[in-house]
């Protein structure tokens, strides 16, 4: 199973790092974000700062669900599905593949954005301790959720409106949970942060869990 | 990436139907129920916190700073206006006292004995909270209303 | 903390005024306590009949495409 | 002799539904006493509590139907689970409904992001998705693969949903009605509990309806494609 995963991920990062969708269209795109925020909010500085988790978080989300939408329109068009189904690959191991694939990207999104926010709202990335474990869980359940929902909708005519319908519903726990970890790890109070990441690794889990179980269902019949 | 057609394992069952499937729902069902157990393990008690109860924002009253937040204790004594829409009351919880100044309307069943929920900061001196929102929390029991008393002017 | 505790003695000074015009309040708010029980009531009441009586209307609808042997069931 | 969804035994349960709401109606708004803090507002409590708890029922409904729907793959537990989904929604809307304007006098608000309710709009957005996802215009087994699993994401948010007075700090109020003592006055209590009867009847009563009118629906797609099936096939012989 975990050969197998190898083996779909690093299909889909090769197939990223040939194409350059992500670092040509949905980095630029967070970033856009960034500004956007920035330009509504900037007459007074210390909204900026203080709703710094939570924008950082919302364009998070946004460009993940891009990055999510990119990583199964590669498999709906050319017929990839059919030859992964094909091919006898395990289907946990296609999911795992698949989550870390996104995972992968999200993470270098994050980075960007992460010093995005420093640079240009001015935050604070002292207290790495909790940072970065929330930024790591907060990654796992974005990539597992939208892997789940993204083989879901991958080949329907109406992906580009349903993915989102379904997806940010069940990843708005995500959303609360990494924006009041980050809070309290920019605020300066981290206690009540690592009760958060302990939500955001149930969450993880959870979605782990369910796709592994039914990720052979979606896959059935693409 | 080889995605030749090869050949299935014989030990794996086959995908379709309700054959092989019965595992693998057992698990996605343990997982399901254990991540859920995990979360009532770990969030009963310690609270995301919608509010600070009026003995632990005095107790952090340094850490809070200015931030907003909100605030909960039984309302306490009788409000007295302080100025054009302001209002000045007391809220007590766990042996704290905390006096609310609030700006702006209040919610009607907002009376002495109940639970209130207000939103905003510690002034800058500590010494009271500054508040413009308020919600009554009230309680989850149901009595019914003595006609007596609630009505004593009635002929 | 004396400050304080000057200004909850003063607050207790004018409570059974404030009591009165309390009651005074609650009692007169009663027609709009009303006013939103029934407007709570009818809301509900309303949406359940209407997706009631769209349902048994495309039920009608429906059936009538369908062979009767084949919804004998019902 | 039978033009639509029902038939006697739902006709039966229609007119004890109907009873019983005139019941139920008689008892809250004029029999049950007013309460001493919340006076005459405490009316909203016998429609928002029921259809509250009779929507989660609803929704463990959906999710039991979805998991014996991907064990079985039958017909029968695929309908299951949208029809009392779609109950269920009609049900938890009523209960946002009744839960603001009774919010608004109580508390003060209409709305606040606690647990509680956060929790109920996520819920009602995840419902709406998987109804969503039960109309996509796809072939009958593969839509209702999907929404099975899709349906089964509804049983934590429930969960969460139901406890989240307990586990958090909220606004909202902590359950009245526990085992051990139910904080609430004897008449108060009764039109609670022939709330829930009452509301109960009514899902029941809908959910048979509804699932009556989905499996037509399936019933009229397969003569849909039976007939183009037909159609395609006279055309064959006609060419050849």
């Amino acid at each position: 199973m975990l050969r197998d995963a190898a083996l779909v991920a690093g299909k889909d990062l090769r197939l990223e790092a040939r194409s350059r969708v992500a670092l040509n269209q949905v980095a630029p795109f967070a970033l856009l974000v960034l500004m956007l925020f920035a330009f509504a909010l900037d007459p007074d500085r210390g909204i900026l700062a203080r709703v710094t988790p939570g924008l950082y978080w919302v364009a998070v989300l946004f460009s993940g669900l891009l990055a999510v939408q990119r990583a199964f329109a590669v498999e709906s068009t050319d017929g990839v599905a059919d030859a992964l189904r094909l091919s006898g690959l395990d289907p946990a191991g296609v999911f795992l593949g698949k989550v870390a694939a996104v995972a992968v990207q999200l993470l270098a999104l994050e980075v960007l954005l992460g010093l995005g926010v420093v640079v240009l709202y001015g935050a604070d990335p002292s207290s790495v301790a909790l940072l970065v474990p929330t930024c790591l869980a907060a990654t796992l359940g974005l990539a597992a959720a939208g892997s789940v929902y993204g083989i879901l909708a991958a080949g329907l005519r109406v992906r580009e409106t349903l993915l989102p319908l379904l997806l940010l519903p069940v990843l708005a726990p995500v959303l609360i949970a990494a924006t009041s970890a980050f809070e309290s790890a920019l605020g300066g109070f981290p206690g009540e942060g690592w009760r958060w990441l302990g939500l955001l690794v149930v969450f993880a889990a959870l979605y782990t869990g369910l796709g592994l179980a039914t990720f052979g269902v979606l896959l059935e019949d693409g | 990436m080889d995605v030749t057609p090869r050949p299935a394992p014989p030990e794996v069952p086959a995908r379709r139907g309700s054959g092989g499937r019965g595992p693998l729902m057992a698990l996605a069902l343990v997982a399901l129920l254990a991540a859920v157990g995990f979360l009532l393990v770990k969030q009963v008690g310690s609270a995301s916190l919608y509010f600070y109860n009026a003995d632990e924002a005095v107790a952090k009253r340094s850490q809070l700073g200015d931030r907003r937040f909100r605030i909960q204790g039984t309302y306490e004594g009788t409000a007295t206006d302080v100025a054009a829409d302001t209002i000045r009351f007391a809220i007590v919880f766990g042996g704290e006292k905390v006096v609310i100044e609030h700006t702006g309307s209040e919610p009607a069943l907002f009376q002495p004995g109940t639970a209130v929920v207000c939103e905003g900061r510690w002034s800058p001196d500590g010494r009271v909270f500054e508040s413009d929102r308020i919600e009554v929390k009230h309680s989850e029991e149901y009595k019914a209303e003595n006609p007596d008393r609630v009505d004593p002017a009635a002929p | 903390m004396t400050a304080v505790l000057a200004v909850l003695a003063t607050l207790a000074d004018a409570a059974d005024a404030a009591v009165a015009a309390d009651a005074a309040v609650a009692t007169e708010d009663r027609g709009f306590q009303w006013a939103l029980v029934l407007a709570c009531w009818v809301a509900v009441l309303a949406a359940v009949a209407l997706v009631a009586v769209r349902s048994a209307q495309r039920g009608r609808r429906l059936a009538r495409q369908i062979p009767e042997e084949q919804r004998r069931w019902m | 002799m039978n033009d639509g969804t029902s038939s006697p035994g739902t006709r039966v349960l229609g007119a004890l539904t109907l009873i019983g709401m005139a019941v139920l109606l008689a008892f809250a708004l004029v029999i049950s006493p007013a309460d001493e803090t919340q006076e005459e507002t405490v009316r909203m409590f016998y429609v928002h509590v029921p259809t509250a708890l009779v929507a989660f029922g609803a929704f463990f409904l959906t999710v039991a139907a979805s998991v014996g729907y991907l064990l079985r793959r039958s017909e029968g537990w695929d309908v299951m689970a949208g029809a009392s989904a779609e109950v269920g929604a009609v049900l938890l809307a009523a209960t946002l409904v009744s839960g603001m304007l009774w919010g608004r006098v109580t508390w003060g608000v209409y709305w606040t992001w606690d647990a509680r309710l956060t929790l109920t709009a996520l819920l009602f957005v995840l419902v709406l998705g998987y109804l969503a996802v039960r109309r996509l215009p796809l072939e009958r087994e593969r839509r209702s693969r999907l929404a099975a699993v899709v349906g089964l994401l509804l049983g934590p948010a429930t969960v969460a949903c139901h406890y989240a007075t307990t586990w958090w700090r909220t606004l909202h109020q902590g359950p009245t009605i526990t085992t051990a003592d139910a904080k609430m006055d004897g008449t108060m209590l009764f039109t609670f509990f022939l709330g829930m009867v009452v509301f109960g009847l009514l899902y029941v009563w809908l959910l048979v309806h509804r699932f009556r009118v989905l499996w037509l629906e399936h019933r009229v797609e397969d003569l849909g494609l039976d007939e183009a099936i037909a159609e395609r096939r006279r055309e064959a012989v006609g060419v050849s």
